[in-house]
């Protein structure tokens, strides 16, 4: 188990890693989604000590993931109809 | 009525009002999409008449989720199996998010119809996002918080990008998303770490395994800090806040109002029942983490809300310093504290909305006018809406004579309990900077003259805004003067959760 | 008059009508027209002002007890009431407020020309601030009385101030509220061990006065609380907003700062320091350090008054000067002392409210302030010379005048304890003529060689309405201060028996850096 | 207020307890003494207010208000009340007094009476009460005043009824009567002090009556300002007493004092040199005497009735008072008289040279008060007061013949529209011929003041340098003998100066222009009669205190002048507590046989020589300086003062008053107003500068902080995850 965990959290911080260094807004979210299943393979891990419950979250957390991602990239296209980039660092109409 | 969650029916009783907002939402959608009732599509003809039946109709769903929520007083539960809850501090914060949606409906009315947004969908959204902090505010189970989390921060994604013609609005909405994602992997990894750790995810069983220390220990501490971080970063508190100025600015004016005050009031109720429920046998543990949270929000936010000329974006690191002043209230864990952060943000989201709304007047029910230069002559000009704005001001700033003073006593309160002095030494310290800021906008307000003259002519205040500024700094001064019942009704809530210990000074470092 | 008052049944319902209906000619102020505003202003000060004085009568001198005292639940749950009631020092500053505040109003008819509801709202605003400071016998209300007194003067000098008005508002503020918000957390902090102490929650004066507090814990909420007054006062080197506040409020405005808004500053001083912090309020050390900035206030801004070109921030300066003699007579700790620092509060109040109510007269016939503008309007305007002269002689503290009796006693209360201090603030009467000479010589006497000065109109019938009642009560209470001292002389023996009551504060080095009293951050 | 004057009227309760020999003195109203000058202010000053409105009206449109034709044609009513007012309370007054005299005679006086009218202060440990009290001293004081007083207030209806002025002058002149009733009648200390700081007040109006003029109202605000350094020595006197005694009251200080003071004591010591910094202020002693010589700058009759008779002698009257403290204080007496004697010379010195007529009659004055001092100070009490009185008299009549000769010149000038100093001496000459009743008078008193037997300086004069002389035994008796040398010294001065005076302005050839002379004449009766009522008092006012040595020998004219020591007997009471302690402390250390009666140091000079030697001597002497002078200055070359060169040397120096006041004012002003202007400019606004720089590195810091707000999401996140790498970090531990 400590091995899955292991694996879990080096994916989750691979995710991590990739939204800090990439700049195209879909890989971004692409990354968090990598996050995101990190967790589910944590879940399912723990789940095998501690029972059923948590293969159950795995299939709470892919459900909003899909929801999360169908409005994130809705709004991925809206904003590209603007700029006409999906790279995160044209984005700074607003700062200071 | 009894609920012991046996019967899957008893969640239909246990959530009413969500259920309720959620299927107004539906039927607004719908009727939205039908389109007749589209203002932005009834062409110029109807131009200088908005229809507002679909806000009206939007207040009457929110009427009806207030009146079940009244219902469930009357509602007790028996154990603590069920996913949600059913106790006075629940319903408490419903009220408040109830009364948030409420506002940013009125204050939405003409910005709607003025902005040509969808409003059956905007509706719809902020219904749906209502329903989402509710579920928060109610769950017993870390997944329960999560959903409510997921359903609320989709919603105002939404909301935020809605403006489809505004640059700004849809990259407020990308930042937010992105990072709100973001934010979610880190609370979900939390969630998985504690769910490993106590073999549970019910926060009260959750509580009862790390107060016997049956909890393995070193996940659970991880898992706390990771969960920590998620509510950190809805409640926009530093370091985790860099996205709130961005979005704040960007979102329309009344989602911000909106997301400022129901966004962050649902996640601080989620943070304090999951933290003071959950994890009070691990106070030692992330005390040190809350405290500081709080003092470098305070002092960061009111910093650099200092710098702000751009109102809206002053008003959100306000509200940065708000959380900050809420996590005092966190740190001190207490039962006073906890009825504290109740109380404030109640009058939080009356003195919140209130400014925003006055900002949308300014704004002339757009995005324009957001400097603050452009209020400079408003007390010549619209005197009752600058003594309104001033009410709110002084609000905020924690004025005597008005609620946020009695909000901010309620919060030293608890702090005192504790003994905090350093934190309400920051807090009455960072008080004075966000004075200088609060009375920057009042000054320019009343000892200014307007930049350009021809601006100066009195503005647009549609009736159901001037209803919710009235009644808005109407309460904030009844309150001001009156605070003792709506005190009483916040500590009896917060008396219901039994596991808000009376006090905690052993657990004190 | 006896008789009259037990008719209308005379008691606490007075202090009632006193904090609150302000609030209702406030109403009546915004309904009325632009023109009857200021009419309407004066005649509910008056009202109020002559329902007080009844308080002089009712009030039985020798007793130290709360009078007209009356408590009702406020916010239950944390022992606060609202309880009003007066001893003899919160009587002398209630009238003076009373007394103040129609005449303030009145003589600001010519001065405020624009936006004058709101002015003369936020006016009475004030009145139920100030008054409810002096009357409140609840810490907690005390506490929102004394911050909702700033929100009314920041709007008057920010609005109808000078040219840096804003400047001056914004400083005055923060300056203010600063000190006052320390002062909260030191206010909780009583409240929460006296509650573990009394076993009950209060926010009563009586209550917290009985906290069982360690030296060190004394020690710092003495600070805090005596930091929030000494901003207020103020005393050096804390003083700096109030010359600017002074200068750029418009003259009703300087009139109750000077008058009213000081007096809380020095009223906290005894009704708090004293009584709450006996052990610290007579430690050495922090006895030293409060006469010393006292005296250094003294000297100091009588010398840096005499060198102000403009005459409005040098009647401010005499002001810091003037509560120098109260924070020395205060920290004298003996009855001679608080008594000529409670008279000199009375005094200064009535003395440079007066001053200032003819600075304004003067600028609204000259437009400046410079003294050097000025010159032999004795002449052009003799009554005008005369009051001010009058006034200016208050203010000096000649005796026969109000501003005699308390500096004398305030010295000799200092001297009875620190002779070597009270030998250097006695120059302050030297310094008083050095400053205060100069500007009358300037103003109303030399050669009246100027033509703008020459055409300085006289005072009209309602600026000698405003006048005489100052200018009388200037002599009468130089004449007979004991009507004053008779009715102070039991809280002033009450607050010093709890001082003496607590043990002298033993010998020890103090330890400021102490943190019991604290809880550490981090780990 | 209506009450206390009621009151004030009535005359108050007695507190004192007397004998019941006090039954014999009753006291007359004394509290309507007070009252009347008050009144009279009260009038007058409404009729000056009145008048002033209409003065200044004219002001308005340009012109000057002519008060003989007022408004409706006629004197105006403003104008001619104050002649009746201002001298009736005057008189009224000076009546009463004359009856509580007549009522005190043959009465015990051993205690005083006093009066008490209403409490004053009562704080609880210190208890001031308005009480006025009558003793010998006071009865002295306020006989002096009033009468003196009532003399100058009708000369000033004829020397100031053509000033715009008028009431005013009236008003403040009557003030002033009050507060220095006030100051001699009090009963304790403070109330003493409400008159000590009145009577400064009504000074500082007065110098600067005529406050148009730049000059003079500087002058009133130095007077003012210098008076302030005495009173703060006052006050802190009165500090030190009522730390000893717990009370101020000048019958418990006198009974308790030898029993709670120690004799030579540092606290005595101390109360009695602040005393006498208080002391100095007021009566213009080294160093405060500064202010008096500018304080002519107001109109003469108040510098005759201020600024010689009575005000300025308040110094002596308080000594006096408190007597017992400076018998006590061994070092305090000696300092009282080392000052006296110093200032005595010094101010003579400058008299010499100077050549404006009320200059020579302040630095006399100043000169005079000095011989005072050192009377009282040696411990001649009664001298000391007897110069007092003796001193108003010829004083008075010196400023008031000044001031006639002054308006002459004033009228003279202004007819014909020049410009020349009226004050000057070198533009005088010759005026007997135009004024010769003012001649005379001035004459008898200039023989008065120099000390020339049998007129009434002489006798006091000469006790004091006697007594100085005298006094030269026990611990500081070299110095005594320099004291005497001193007075000795300076009385010749004086007789110089003073015929010098003469000389100059009656004497001679008439310098003050051709067209002028035709304008110059006699003064009005109103100012001649009280003249002449003075010039009789000066000649025999003197006759009332004569020492036994002299009354007896047959320069007394062997008995058959009606002479006696009365003043000594009548002051008895009121300073026989302090003689006595003065005594017993030279008997025990020593320098006095305790077998020695009363006053019986009184033997021998130190250089040897009796009392009626030295007199001799010193009338001699004095006489011979006033002849020789008077000779001598026949011949003078004189010119007028536009023609005169300017002085040089030792003349010079004397003449620009040894600047002294060039050195006050390097000295103390302005390094005073320096300092007062580095404080402002650097420490307060330095404070400023700091509270202010917190503000603004707050909202800098604010201005640099929102610049990581870069409006990157990658920024954003990474600021979040550092967040969490913190969080992190916490939790390992």
């Amino acid at each position: 188990m400590n091995a899955v965990l292991a694996l879990s959290a080096v994916l989750f911080a691979i995710g991590t890693l990739g939204v800090l260094v990439r700049r195209n807004a879909i890989i971004m979210f692409l990354c968090i989604e990598l996050q995101l299943n990190a967790v589910n393979l944590a879940l399912v891990a723990f789940s095998r000590a501690h029972g059923i419950d948590g293969q159950i979250f795995v299939f709470f957390v892919m459900t909003v993931a899909a929801a999360e991602a169908a409005v994130g990239l809705a709004i991925i296209i809206a904003i590209f109809r603007h700029y006409e980039t999906v790279d995160v660092g044209s984005f700074n109409l607003l700062k200071w | 009525m009894t609920l012991d969650f046996v019967s899957t029916l008893d969640y239909v009783w246990a959530l009413l009002p969500e259920f309720i907002l959620c299927a107004w939402g539906i039927v607004i959608l719908l009727m939205g999409v039908s389109g007749k009732r589209n203002p932005a599509s009834a062409g110029d003809a109807a131009a200088e008449m908005p229809s507002h039946d679909l806000g009206y109709l939007t207040l009457a769903g929110i009427v009806a989720a207030a009146v079940a929520n009244g219902w469930l007083y009357g509602v007790t539960e028996v154990g603590s199996a069920g996913l949600v809850v059913v106790d006075q501090f629940r319903l408490f914060a419903n009220w408040i998010f109830l009364l948030a949606a409420a506002l940013a409906v009125l204050m939405s009315f003409t910005y709607v119809y003025r902005q040509r947004l969808q409003a059956g969908e905007y509706y719809a959204l902020i219904l749906f996002a209502t329903a989402g902090t509710m579920f928060m505010a109610g769950a017993r189970d870390l997944i329960v918080v999560f959903l409510g989390l997921e359903v609320m921060s989709i919603s105002v994604y939404a909301l935020t990008a809605f403006n489809r013609r505004d640059r700004r609005s849809a990259e407020a909405g990308l930042k937010y998303f992105i990072l709100g994602a973001f934010s979610t992997g880190f609370f979900l990894y939390g969630l998985a770490l504690v769910y490993g750790a106590t073999g549970t995810t019910n926060v009260d069983a959750i509580g009862e395994a790390v107060r016997t220390g049956a909890a393995q220990e070193t996940l659970l501490l991880f898992g706390i800090a990771f969960l920590a971080v998620g509510f950190a970063f809805k409640v926009g508190v530093v370091p985790f806040h860099m996205w709130t100025p961005d979005v704040y600015e960007g979102a329309p004016t009344p989602v911000t109002a909106y997301m400022a005050v129901a966004v962050k009031a649902a996640a601080f109720v989620a943070f304090f029942r999951v933290f003071l429920v959950g994890f009070l046998g691990a106070y030692a543990a992330w005390y040190p983490i809350v405290w500081w949270i709080a003092a470098v929000t305070m002092v960061v936010a009111n910093i650099l809300a200092l710098a702000q000329f751009n109102v809206k974006r002053m008003l959100a690191y306000s509200s940065i310093a708000h959380a900050g002043y809420l996590m005092v209230a966190l740190a001190a864990a207490n039962d006073r504290a906890s009825a504290g952060m109740l109380f404030y943000l109640l009058i939080y989201a009356i003195m919140n909305m209130g400014a925003f709304a006055v900002v949308v007047i300014v704004g002339r029910q757009g995005e324009e006018s957001l400097e603050i230069d452009d209020y400079a002559g408003l007390g010549a000009s619209n005197p009752m809406l600058a003594v309104f704005l001033t009410v709110f001001l002084l609000a905020l700033a924690g004025f005597p004579g008005t609620a946020g003073f009695m909000g901010k006593i309620f919060l030293l309160q608890g702090a005192a309990d504790s003994r905090l002095w350093v934190l309400s030494i920051v807090l009455v310290l960072m008080t004075v900077v966000s004075y200088y800021y609060y009375l920057r906008l009042a000054w320019y307000v009343w000892m200014r003259d307007a930049r350009d003259p021809s601006r100066n002519g009195e503005l647009f205040v549609p009736l159901p805004m001037r209803f919710a500024l009235g009644a808005g700094a109407a309460a904030l001064i009844l309150l001001g003067v009156f605070p003792a019942a709506t005190m009483d009704f916040a500590q009896t809530s917060v008396a219901a959760v039994s596991a808000f210990p009376e006090a905690l000074a052993s657990l004190i470092p | 008059m006896t008789a009259l008052l037990n008719a209308v049944a005379y008691d606490a319902w007075v202090l009632h009508a006193l904090v609150w209906l302000p609030l209702v000619g406030m109403a009546w102020v915004l309904a009325s027209s632009e023109e009857q505003a200021k009419h309407v202003a004066f005649r509910v000060s008056t009202a109020l002002f002559v329902l007080s004085l009844g308080l002089w009568s009712a009030f039985e001198p020798g007793s130290a007890e709360l009078q007209f005292a009356s408590s009702t639940p406020w916010i239950d749950a944390w022992g606060i009431d609202y309880a009003l009631g007066l001893d003899g020092l919160s009587l002398v500053l209630v009238l003076l407020t009373t007394f103040t505040m129609p005449l303030a109003i009145l003589g600001s008819f010519r001065y405020i020309e624009t936006k004058q509801k709101g002015f003369y709202a936020l006016m009475l605003l004030l009145q139920t601030g100030v008054v409810g400071v002096f009357a409140a016998s609840d810490l907690f209300l005390f506490y929102v009385f004394f911050e909702l007194t700033l929100v009314p003067m920041y709007f008057i000098v920010g609005i109808w101030g000078g040219e840096r008005r804003v400047y001056a508002a914004v400083k005055f503020f923060l300056y203010t509220a600063f000190g006052s918000l320390l002062m909260l957390v030191a206010i909780l902090y009583l409240y929460v061990q006296t509650r573990g102490d009394l076993g009950y929650a209060s926010f009563a004066f009586a209550d917290l006065a009985q906290a069982n507090l360690s030296l060190n814990e004394q020690l710092w909420l003495f600070s805090a609380f005596a930091l929030a007054f000494a901003i207020k006062v103020p005393v050096f080197p804390l003083h700096t907003w109030l010359p600017d506040a002074h200068v750029q409020a418009p003259t009703p405005g300087s009139v109750v700062l000077a008058a009213v808004l000081l007096k809380m500053g020095t009223y906290g001083f005894v009704r708090f320091l004293l009584p709450f912090f006996p052990e610290a309020a007579q430690h050495p050390t922090v006895v030293t350090v409060m006469i010393v900035l006292g005296v250094i206030g003294i000297v100091y801004a009588a010398w840096v008054a005499a060198v102000q070109p403009d005459a409005k921030k040098l009647v401010a300066y005499t002001s810091v000067a003037h509560m120098g003699f109260v924070v020395v007579g205060v920290f004298a700790l003996t009855v001679n002392g608080l008594q000529g620092a409670i008279m000199v509060m009375i005094a200064h109040g009535v003395s440079t409210g007066a001053l200032f109510l003819l600075l304004g007269m003067l600028y609204e016939r000259r437009h400046t302030r410079e003294i050097a503008d000025f010159g032999g309007l004795g002449r052009a305007a003799p009554w005008l010379a005369t009051a001010f002269v009058i006034t200016a002689l208050a203010s000096i503290g000649l005796p026969g005048t109000s501003g005699f009796p308390g500096e004398f006693l305030a010295l000799l209360g200092l001297f009875e304890t620190h002779p070597v201090l009270g030998v250097i603030a006695a120059t302050g009467v030297i310094f008083a003529a050095y400053y205060m000479l100069p500007m009358v010589q300037r103003i109303f006497f030399n050669a009246l060689d100027r033509d703008e000065n020459r055409e300085v109109e006289d005072l009209s019938g309602r600026e000698i309405a405003v006048l005489a009642p100052l200018v009388a009560a200037m002599i009468v209470l130089g004449v007979f201060p004991n009507a004053v001292f008779e009715r102070t002389e039991p809280t002033v023996r009450a607050v010093l028996e709890r001082v003496e009551a607590a043990a002298p504060a033993p010998a020890v080095e103090i330890g400021m850096d102490t943190t019991d009293t604290d809880e550490e951050g981090g780990r | 207020m209506a009450s206390a004057v009621v009151l004030l009227a009535q005359g108050g309760q007695e507190v004192v307890e007397g004998s019941a020999a006090h039954a014999s003195f009753d006291p007359l109203l004394p509290g309507l003494i007070v009252l009347l000058p008050l009144i009279g202010f009260l009038v007058n000053g409404a009729l000056a207010l009145s008048h002033a409105k209409k003065s200044a009206d004219a002001v308005r449109v340009g012109e000057e208000y002519d008060p003989h034709t007022g408004s409706g044609g006629g004197r105006d009513l403003t104008h001619t009340l104050p002649s009746w007012i201002g001298p009736g309370v005057m008189l009224g007054a000076f009546i009463l007094v004359l009856a509580n005299f007549a009522r005190m005679f043959g009465a015990d006086l051993h205690d005083p009476v006093v009066l008490e009218y209403w409490t004053w202060m009562a704080t609880g440990t210190l208890e001031v009460s308005v009480s006025l009290q009558l003793d010998p001293l006071s009865m002295i004081m306020m006989l002096v005043i009033t009468g003196v007083g009532f003399l100058i207030h009708v000369f000033s209806v004829g020397y100031m009824k053509d000033d715009v002025g008028y009431p005013r002058y009236f008003a403040y002149l009557n003030l002033f009567v009050f507060f220095m009733l006030v100051l001699v009648m009090g009963a304790n200390l403070p109330l003493l002090f409400v008159g000590w700081e009145g009577v400064g007040l009504c000074s500082y109006l007065l110098i600067g009556f005529w406050f148009g003029d730049r000059e003079k109202s500087d002058a009133g605000k130095k007077a003012f300002i210098v008076n302030r350094i005495g009173d703060f020595g006052f006050l802190i006197a009165m500090f030190l007493l009522f730390t000893v005694f717990g009370t101020l009251d000048f019958v418990a200080i006198n009974a308790g004092a030898e029993a709670s003071l120690v004799y030579g004591g540092a606290m005595v010591t101390a109360i009695t040199l602040f005393m006498l910094l208080g002391a100095s202020g007021k009566s213009a002693q080294i160093p405060l005497y500064v202010w008096l010589p500018d304080a002519m700058a107001g109109p003469t009759p108040v510098s005759a009735l201020i600024h010689a008779a009575t005000m300025v002698t308040a110094g002596v009257y308080l000594v006096a008072r408190t007597s017992v403290l400076f018998a006590l204080s061994p070092v305090g007496s000696v300092t009282v008289a080392g000052i006296g004697a110093a200032t005595a010379l010094f101010a003579a010195t400058i008299a010499l040279v100077q050549t404006d007529i009320k200059k020579v009659l302040a630095y006399s004055t100043v000169s005079q008060l000095g011989y005072m001092f050192l009377g009282v100070g040696v411990g001649a009490y009664a001298a000391g007061v007897f110069h007092l009185m003796t001193h108003a008299f010829f004083k008075a009549l010196l400023f008031l013949g000044s001031g006639a000769v002054i308006h002459s010149m004033h009228h003279a000038y202004h007819a014909t529209h020049s410009h020349e100093d009226a004050q000057d001496m070198r533009n005088m000459g010759g005026l007997r011929r135009y004024m010769p009743w003012t001649a005379l008078f001035m004459w008898i008193a200039t023989l008065a003041i120099a000390g020339i037997w049998p007129f009434a300086g002489f006798f006091s004069k000469d006790e004091i340098i006697w007594y100085a002389g005298a006094s030269a035994v026990g611990p500081f008796a070299p110095l005594y003998t320099v004291f005497w040398v001193v007075a000795l010294a300076a009385a010749m001065l004086t007789a110089f100066y003073m015929t010098r005076m003469m000389v100059m302005t009656f004497h001679g050839a008439n310098r003050t222009g051709e067209e002028e002379r035709g304008h110059l004449h006699e003064a009005p009766l109103t100012m001649t009669v009280p003249l002449s009522i003075l010039a009789f008092l000066s000649i025999f006012g003197g006759w009332i205190n004569v020492p036994e040595k002299i009354r007896t020998s047959f320069l007394g004219g062997g008995g058959a002048l009606p002479m006696s020591e009365w003043l000594h007997d009548w002051l008895d009471p009121v300073v026989h507590a302090a003689v006595v302690v003065r005594e017993e402390a030279l008997v025990a250390a020593g320098a006095l046989a305790g077998q020695e009666h009363h006053y019986g140091f009184l033997e021998h000079a130190p250089v040897g020589g009796g009392e009626l030697t030295w007199a001799l001597i010193s009338t001699l002497l004095a006489a011979a300086v006033v002849a020789g002078t008077f000779i001598l200055g026949a011949r003078w070359a004189i010119r007028p003062a536009k023609e005169s060169a300017p002085l040089a040397g030792v003349k010079k120096l004397l003449y620009d008053k040894w600047y002294v006041d060039e050195f006050y004012d390097a000295v103390v002003v302005k390094p005073i107003l320096g300092t007062s202007r580095f404080l402002w400019r650097w420490i307060d606004r330095g404070i400023d500068f700091v509270v202010g720089g917190v503000g603004g590195v707050t909202k800098g810091v604010g201005w640099v902080g929102s610049l990581v707000q870069t409006g990157s999401v990658n920024v954003y996140a990474f600021v979040l995850t550092a967040g969490v790498l913190v969080i992190l970090w916490f939790t390992r531990f």
